[in-house]
């Protein structure tokens, strides 16, 4: 498992080449990477997320073991970034290894809905200089839902 | 004593991220009922519950529950990560 | 759009990074890599696929046109090896890019169930020196009623 | 002419990849019946259809479809791709 909560920009794909080295026996690795939307020339200036440090781990980390108790995964990352960030740059990121794609792709699903709504970050966006809270939407709360019909 | 910290737009309507105080009050509730009575920015803030959650000692939970170990209680609008 | 059908094995991470340079304004990236599965000192000496050169191409192209129709999706990725594999080795992957998380994830699952079983390859595994082609599950088949039901 | 195609086990059965004939069959079904009749092979792999599967030009399709437009009528096993 590895979980990085960081301001520093990472390279997305050097994170996939690392984590797959240490897999072993594994047939399906799914990753998702979420990335600041919008060209700094036309809308957004920039984001700024804020966290909760101590916390923010705790909770990335229990969603992990949750998801490895549920799916039969191998491993998993997460890496979440907090501070000023430009369009184009990536938020975050996910990953999740297992024998099958249906485990890898419903663990990488899951650990994205709890990101998402539980886990303790909130984005300010800043559009032509006027700073905006990024509020929660619905279908985010909804999309938990899908986890507890078992 | 207990902690007090504030994220995102709660953080920045009462003007700071986190305070000690001491309380009598034994649950979130009554804490809040506290707060709002001591300045107009708590009562502005809290006012309504559907707008914020609560966590004590960096563990989410409700707005019944007991602060009685609380070392840590957060206030936060609801979670945008991802 | 980019489909690749190909002998040589591929640097998965190296095409996630190609993939991505080219995207612009998008919010979600999401990776499925297939690896073939088992040490070879243990059971598997190694996977043979055959496919039908030129219906893989166009079965495959008009999937991913399907998934654009369907999903909001900026931009795909499929690659997918024929010939010997060596356990440890990529098979396949396959990229999406969309705006929000849940096309770029549908549009993923949707691409990966079709190629399941409606790409036109066929795996054959070495174990112990015996030869023994892979049978179809009904797992798999079952898995593109999922994409029927709109 | 039509150029028949087979790959996997049916390819291995039949003992080669490819073969050009002659027919008077217009659906996939009488031409799986007159290859049935031709040899024992045949018969042996084509005896089950639940275990094959066809494509005309490149397109899937089913034992009903016409054969009068087919330049390549490949037969298979269900995919096992991904």
């Amino acid at each position: 498992m590895y979980v990085s909560v960081q301001n520093e920009v990472f390279d997305f794909s050097k994170e996939i080449e690392q984590f797959s080295k240490k897999l072993n026996n594994v047939g399906a690795l799914v990753t998702f990477t979420g990335i600041v939307r919008g060209k700094k020339s036309e809308t957004l200036d920039f984001m700024f997320i804020e966290h909760y440090p101590g916390m923010t781990e705790n909770q990335i980390t229990s969603m992990i073991n949750n998801a490895v108790k549920r799916w039969n995964i191998n491993d998993a990352l997460v890496i979440h970034r907090y501070g000023k960030l430009e369009p184009g740059e990536p938020i975050m990121m996910v990953a999740t290894a297992a024998e099958h794609r249906r485990e890898a792709f419903e663990a990488a699903e899951y650990l994205m809905d709890y990101l998402k709504s539980r886990a303790p970050f909130w984005k300010k966006e800043v559009i032509n200089g006027k700073e905006k809270w990024v509020d929660a939407t619905v279908d985010d709360e909804l999309a938990l839902d899908r986890w507890n019909k078992f | 004593m207990v902690d007090l910290i504030y994220f995102s737009w709660i953080r920045e309507k009462i003007g700071k991220p986190s305070e000690s105080i001491e309380t009598n009050a034994t649950t979130v509730a009554e804490l809040l009922e506290e707060l709002m009575k001591k300045d107009i920015r708590y009562s502005e803030v809290f006012a309504d519950q559907d707008l914020f959650r609560v966590a004590i000692n960096q563990e989410l939970t409700n707005f019944d529950a007991s602060i009685l170990n609380a070392k840590e209680v957060a206030f936060f609008p609801p979670m945008t990560g991802g």
